[in-house]
């Protein structure tokens, strides 16, 4: 039982984590927590499912597409929504908490209330240290979701883009100041952060097929992970994403699993009360 | 400046309200309310309700109507929430002056609406919702067409288990009024029948049963009742696969209908072989002549045959409140409930008769007989019962 | 006597130091500039003082007593009234309910009669009066920058800390705003801390000035000495 | 803008509403009481989103620990109602306080976040502790007044809404609503004025949470139900909704939204399972927009001509 809550806590941290990548990038950025985060998660399920079922695409493709159509979508939501309320946080948030009530039921009217399944990438299960058999498509998520968040790393740490995307983090005005555009960053990064929930809708819905109402704790856990993790902060989210991961299915293995997501909000509280900026969190805001 | 206004604006309201009030139509129809989830978990019921609706009207209406006039069906949503059943179940009554209500598929949506059943005084014929206190607690206008709890245990899943001379039985009940229900039902019909068993509750939300389902490997069943509905069923079946709980266990789906849900294959993969349902519909086990007409009634409006049970259950209903208001010669209450209680009807599943003993689950309700079914291979193979059986348990 | 004093005062942001062991002092009754090129860290000691900003390290003491680290509200409280360099209006509420705010919040000002009184003379003395029912997003920036001064004298300090109220206007109000400033320190024995760079005007009303280069105090003394040292002629020209 | 005024309107307001009962059927009369819940419901709600500028998604949940501390210990242990009403609206504001405390230092985000994850804990506790709440399944509680009659609930919704509105005006129209305007505008400035923040928004916090208590307490012994919906997201939702509809941050706003919404939500339900699509739509819509809801509209229409002149003095000036 214990190695079993061990595995599967990595594999469903990871998921965490990257959903949470995306939540705290665009928080970072712009200072936006974007309450539809889950629906932009479910929304890369449906298009997965869509494509490979409906239209017969191979799986890989049909993510690859999925992700895609996310990531303009997410553009279209900052274009339309995020941008008139720029600099009123609140606001925006209001805004995003309407959207994500307002898909949750376009996804019923349109996708309707069954859970919709993409194909399994692999079939089967492994039997793990001889002591449990494990889903080979769990296996096969925990290694797509670590190779995304390594990719997302890289992009940050190596690349132009990332320098750009960490330098306005650190200082916006100082950025604009040097002549960043703001404006298609703000843009560029909310729709790379719906890019990062499309990637963990993809990578989830073989497992856990996707409803229209499945992305509220979804999102809710990824809050969790950046306020655990430290707004804003990208390894925060890694970490915490495995923190809360490995807290819920040891807390659902030996003490209950009805209550296993109180537990990472129990953690949370304790987290925020003795740091409140989270584990790697900027003091200074 | 704000304030000034005030008074005017709380005036247009309680004028439009006013207004509003003065809408009584004249009745050229005789309305009867269907209440079922349309939306939520269980919306697939839902669906499958409109599919029997449309069907049962036509039906009644192709053969006279009621009292003349025309049969007509307002559905309200349920959302399977037993505050939005109670409120749209109050909705039906005085906004759309149903006579009559059927439907209801939630156990504790249908105990919510038997209060407000009972607080207007309406007749309420409970399709399937399977509780027993919805008769047990012995309303004078409530009934049930459909399978109760205790009936369903007792006739169909404990007698299954020991026909099948399974010896270690687990039983996992999601936490609501049918779950907990079936789930003490099935402990003590276990404990008679000599089976040992263990049991566990589980969230019907819930998508990852991997903890819980290797607690249940632990045990090492032979058969696994499984008192979940809607989608977190698909979960339970593919993961108990991944496990390997199964194919050594046996899955019984205890309710029937996520067993046949469209996705249910797309869902489960192939671990979805050789799990058992509760189904009161299976082709080549029609009891009448009226259930064949059904299933070639569907196959002509919908272009599919029918899965889901319990479009073919609401069809029912609305036989028998067509036949009740016609044999009334009338709407009130009282005199339907008087028909309602002498109803002999012949309908796709058998004879409709209702208990009339106060003081039990029995009261005011009528049994359909149930069928256990395997799959086997995609197909649907009747094990239970005997009589019926198209087939032997494959494990 | 000393009312105000800073005592080896750092503030860090990031690896950025904004300040590094900044002193200084304040004489009651007197106007004290403060000068210093863009991002020598003028408003960060200001914030420091304010209780807007937590120091690194060092200490402030305000009419002798330490208040290192205590929030805004409660250095306001204490007598320490301030401006923004960027106005900060209540922009959906009126000027007078701009003041207002300042006055119910004051311990010095709730004493003496109704807050509605005491803040229409605040609006008045800075020639807002007229506009007191007008939003104060409708007020132009030169307007916004005299309702900030309202605001900080209607908390009834003990000492006022102007960031940039000049900006923006001509000679002759310029003149006016530097009598103003003046009679407030002369008529309402108000202490003046002063972030400015109209220099004019602050070598007409200051006494002193403490000027800051790159985080580092280059020098303090009178504007005469100000204006012939050395150092800040380099500091603001460039080398 | 006097408080005799104020009253003058509201008990000709309520004089009014009191005639309802004679001439509404008993389905409008109970949309009429769901709608006063709302009213409850959004001008509590407003005074935090719209007056001191801190978004909470718990106030759903504030309901749902009004109504189920009343609904079990009615239930249960045989209190009676109105009592019970009493402690779950204490308790609520005694949670809110400790919320406040807990939170309210971090400041905006933080806040929604935290609230979120309560109202979510909540929701797992209550479905989870199905033998003492009966989680999904629904308490049934017994109700305020013995026979059951629609009108005596409308009048008792029509007192609960009243004393809501006297406290809320009370509350903003004095110095201390100054303060809370004051936070929503510029928090910084407010606290270099005096206004000690976190103390504000703990106070507007628990006021509003005892007012959304009370209101849930009131409304569940209405049901004679009480399920986890009452302190769920979609009713926040609808909260949230009927308050930036109306109009957030100002009085009438959250009055006129939740009376209008209620009833066009029992309109429009007759295109089933759309209407929630369409009131998120209307929501949208509005929200993006009209940021200032239909009051906004209303004053933007009625001031316009007024307003121009006064610009032009100021800037006069």
């Amino acid at each position: 039982m214990f190695a079993l809550a061990g595995m599967n806590g990595l594999v469903i941290g990871a998921i965490y984590a990257l959903a949470a990548l995306g939540v705290s990038l665009v928080v970072g950025i712009m200072n936006v927590i974007n309450f539809a985060h889950g629906e932009l998660y479910i929304l890369a399920g449906y298009f997965s499912y869509l494509f490979a079922n409906a239209f017969g695409m191979n799986f890989a493709l049909a993510m690859t597409l999925a992700v895609a159509l996310v990531f303009l979508f997410g553009l279209l939501i900052e274009y339309t929504l995020i941008r008139p309320t720029y600099g009123n946080d609140m606001y925006s948030l209001i805004l995003t908490f309407i959207l994500s009530i307002v898909l949750q039921n376009a996804y019923l009217l349109i996708f309707g209330p069954y859970p919709n399944k993409p194909p399994n990438w692999v079939g089967g299960s492994t039997l793990i240290l001889g002591s449990f058999y494990y889903g080979n498509q769990r296996l096969a998520a925990l290694i797509a979701g670590s190779a995304v968040i390594t990719l997302v790393f890289l992009v940050i740490k190596k690349t132009w883009f990332g320098r750009i995307i960490r330098a306005t983090s650190q200082d916006r005005e100082m950025a604009e100041l040097n002549g960043v555009n703001t404006k298609r960053l703000n843009m560029l990064s909310f729709g790379l952060g719906c890019a990062l929930a499309a990637a963990a809708g993809v990578i989830l819905a073989p497992i856990f097929p996707v409803t229209p109402t499945a992305g509220v704790p979804v999102a809710l856990t990824a809050f969790v992970v950046v306020v655990l993790g430290g707004m804003g902060s990208l390894w925060g989210c890694v970490i915490g994403g495995l923190i809360i991961g490995l807290v819920e299915n040891f807390g659902a293995a030996y003490i209950s699993t009805a209550y296993k997501q109180v537990f990472s909000f129990i953690i949370l509280i304790l987290v925020l009360l003795s740091r409140p900026s989270g584990l790697f969190g900027r003091r200074e805001a | 400046m704000k304030r000034k206004k005030s008074g005017l604006w709380l005036f247009a309201v309680v004028l439009s309200l006013v207004l509003a009030v003065g809408s009584a139509w004249a009745q050229e129809t005789i309305k009867v309310g269907v209440v079922g989830p349309r939306t939520g978990s269980a919306a697939a019921t839902g669906k499958a309700f409109e599919e029997g609706i449309k069907l049962g009207t036509d039906y009644v209406n192709a053969k006279g109507g009621v009292l003349g006039k025309k049969l007509e069906i307002v559905f309200e949503d349920t959302a399977g929430a037993p505050d939005k059943a109670a409120s749209g179940f109050e909705r039906l009554v005085t906004r759309d002056k149903v006579v009559m209500v059927l439907g209801e598929s939630v156990s504790s949506s249908a105990l919510a609406e038997i209060e407000v059943a009972d607080r207007f005084k309406v007749p309420f014929i409970v399709v399937e919702a399977w509780a027993d206190p919805i008769t047990a607690k012995g309303y004078k206008y409530v009934f049930r067409a459909g399978p109760c709890n205790s009936g369903v245990v007792s006739e169909t899943i404990a007698k299954w288990v020991v026909a099948e001379k399974f010896k270690r039985a687990f039983i996992v009940a999601e936490t609501s009024d049918w779950g907990l229900g079936i789930a003490e039902l099935s402990k003590s019909a276990l404990t008679k029948a000599g089976v040992q068993f263990e049991a566990m509750t589980t969230e019907r939300e819930s998508k990852d049963h991997y903890t819980e389902l290797n607690k249940i490997k632990a045990f090492d069943p032979d058969v696994v009742l499984a008192y979940i509905y809607g989608s977190g069923l698909h979960y339970f079946v593919a993961q108990a696969g991944e496990v390997k709980l199964t194919p050594k266990a046996i899955i019984l789906d205890g309710a029937g209908p996520p067993s046949l849900w469209p996705d249910f294959w797309k869902n489960v993969g192939d671990y979805g072989n050789l799990e058992c349902f509760v189904s009161s519909m299976h082709e080549k086990v029609e009891l009448t002549k009226l259930a064949t007409e059904y299933r070639e009634a569907y196959q002509k409006a919908f272009g599919t045959p029918p899965t889901d049970y319990k479009s073919r259950s609401i069809f029912d209903s609305i036989l028998i409140a067509a036949d009740a208001i016609n044999r009334a010669g009338s709407t009130d209450a009282d005199k339907l409930v008087d028909a309602l209680e002498k109803t002999s009807l012949l309908v796709t599943r058998g004879t409709v008769k209702f208990g009339t003993e106060k003081g039990g689950t029995e009261y005011h309700q009528w049994m359909p007989p149930m069928l256990v079914i395997q799959w086997q291979n995609k197909e649907q193979v009747v094990l239970y019962p005997p009589e019926a059986a198209t087939g032997k348990l494959m494990r | 006597m000393t009312l105000l004093e800073g005592r080896g005062l750092s503030k860090r942001f990031g690896g950025v130091t904004a300040l590094d062991q900044v002193s200084f002092s304040v004489e009651e009754g007197t106007i004290v500039a403060l000068i210093g090129p863009n991002g020598a860290g003028k408003t960060t000691l200001f914030n420091l003082v304010a209780g807007a900003l937590k120091p690194d390290a060092g200490q402030i003491l305000f009419a002798g007593e330490e208040i290192t680290g205590l929030t805004a509200n409660v250095t306001c409280r204490r007598g320490l009234a301030r401006t923004f360099q960027v106005t900060r209006p209540f922009a959906t509420m009126t000027c007078l309910e701009n003041v207002a705010v300042a006055v119910v919040n004051s311990p010095r000002s709730r004493a003496n009669g109704t807050w509605r009184l005491s803040a229409h003379e605040c609006l008045k003395a800075v020639g807002l009066g007229d506009l007191a029912h007008i939003e104060a997003r409708h007020l132009n920036v030169v307007q916004k920058k005299r309702l900030e001064i309202a605001r900080a004298l209607a908390t009834r300090p003990k000492l006022l800390m102007l960031d940039e109220v000049l900006g923006g206007l001509n000679t002759q109000e310029i003149g006016q705003a530097v009598d103003f400033i003046r009679s407030l320190r002369d008529e309402h024995h108000l202490t003046v801390f002063w972030i400015e760079h109209v220099m004019g005007a602050i070598m007409q009303a200051a006494e002193k000035i403490i000027v800051l280069d790159q985080g580092r105090r280059l020098m303090e003394g009178s504007p005469e000495e100000v204006v012939k040292d050395s150092r800040v002629i380099q500091a603001y020209l460039g080398d | 803008m006097t408080d005799r005024r104020f009253f003058v309107i509201l008990f000709v307001a309520v004089g009014l509403l009191s005639l309802l009962p004679l001439g509404l059927g008993v389905y409008h009369l109970h949309v009429m009481i769901v709608s006063l819940f709302y009213v409850m419901m959004a001008s509590s709600w407003n005074l935090l989103a719209g007056y001191t500028g801190q978004v909470s998604f718990a106030h759903a949940a504030f309901a749902g620990i009004g109504a189920y501390t009343s609904g079990i210990l009615a239930a249960k242990f045989g209190l009676n109602p109105w009592i019970g009403v009493f402690i779950g609206t204490i308790l609520a504001a005694l949670i809110g306080l400790g919320m406040g405390i807990l939170c309210l230092r971090m400041g905006g985000i933080y806040l929604s976040l935290t609230t979120l994850g309560f109202s979510e804990i909540l929701r797992i506790v209550i479905t989870n502790e199905y033998e003492i709440t009966r989680g999904t399944m629904g308490l049934q509680v017994p109700g305020l007044v013995a026979d059951y009659s629609k009108p005596a609930y409308f009048y008792i919704m029509l007192g609960g809404a009243m004393l809501t509105l006297i406290v809320l005006y009370k509350l903003i129209y004095s110095d201390i609503g100054l303060n809370f305007r004051a936070v929503q505008n510029d928090e910084r400035a407010a606290a270099s004025l005096g206004v000690d923040v976190v103390r504000m928004r703990v106070l507007a916090f628990t006021v509003s949470s005892a007012l959304a208590g009370m209101a849930g307490g009131l409304y569940g012994h209405y049901l004679l139900l009480i399920t986890p919906e009452i302190p769920s997201l979609d009713q926040q939702f609808l909260v949230l909704s009927m308050t930036v509809i109306g109009g957030m941050g100002s009085f009438l706003g959250p009055i006129i939204g939740a009376i209008s919404l209620e009833i066009f939500s029992e309109y429009i339900r007759a295109y089933g399972e759309y209407h929630v699509l369409v009131f998120g739509l209307v929501a949208l819509v509005v929200a993006r927009f009209a940021p200032n809801g239909l009051m906004g509209l209303a004053e933007h229409r009625l001031r316009g001509r007024r307003k121009a002149s006064r610009t032009v003095s100021a800037a006069a000036g």
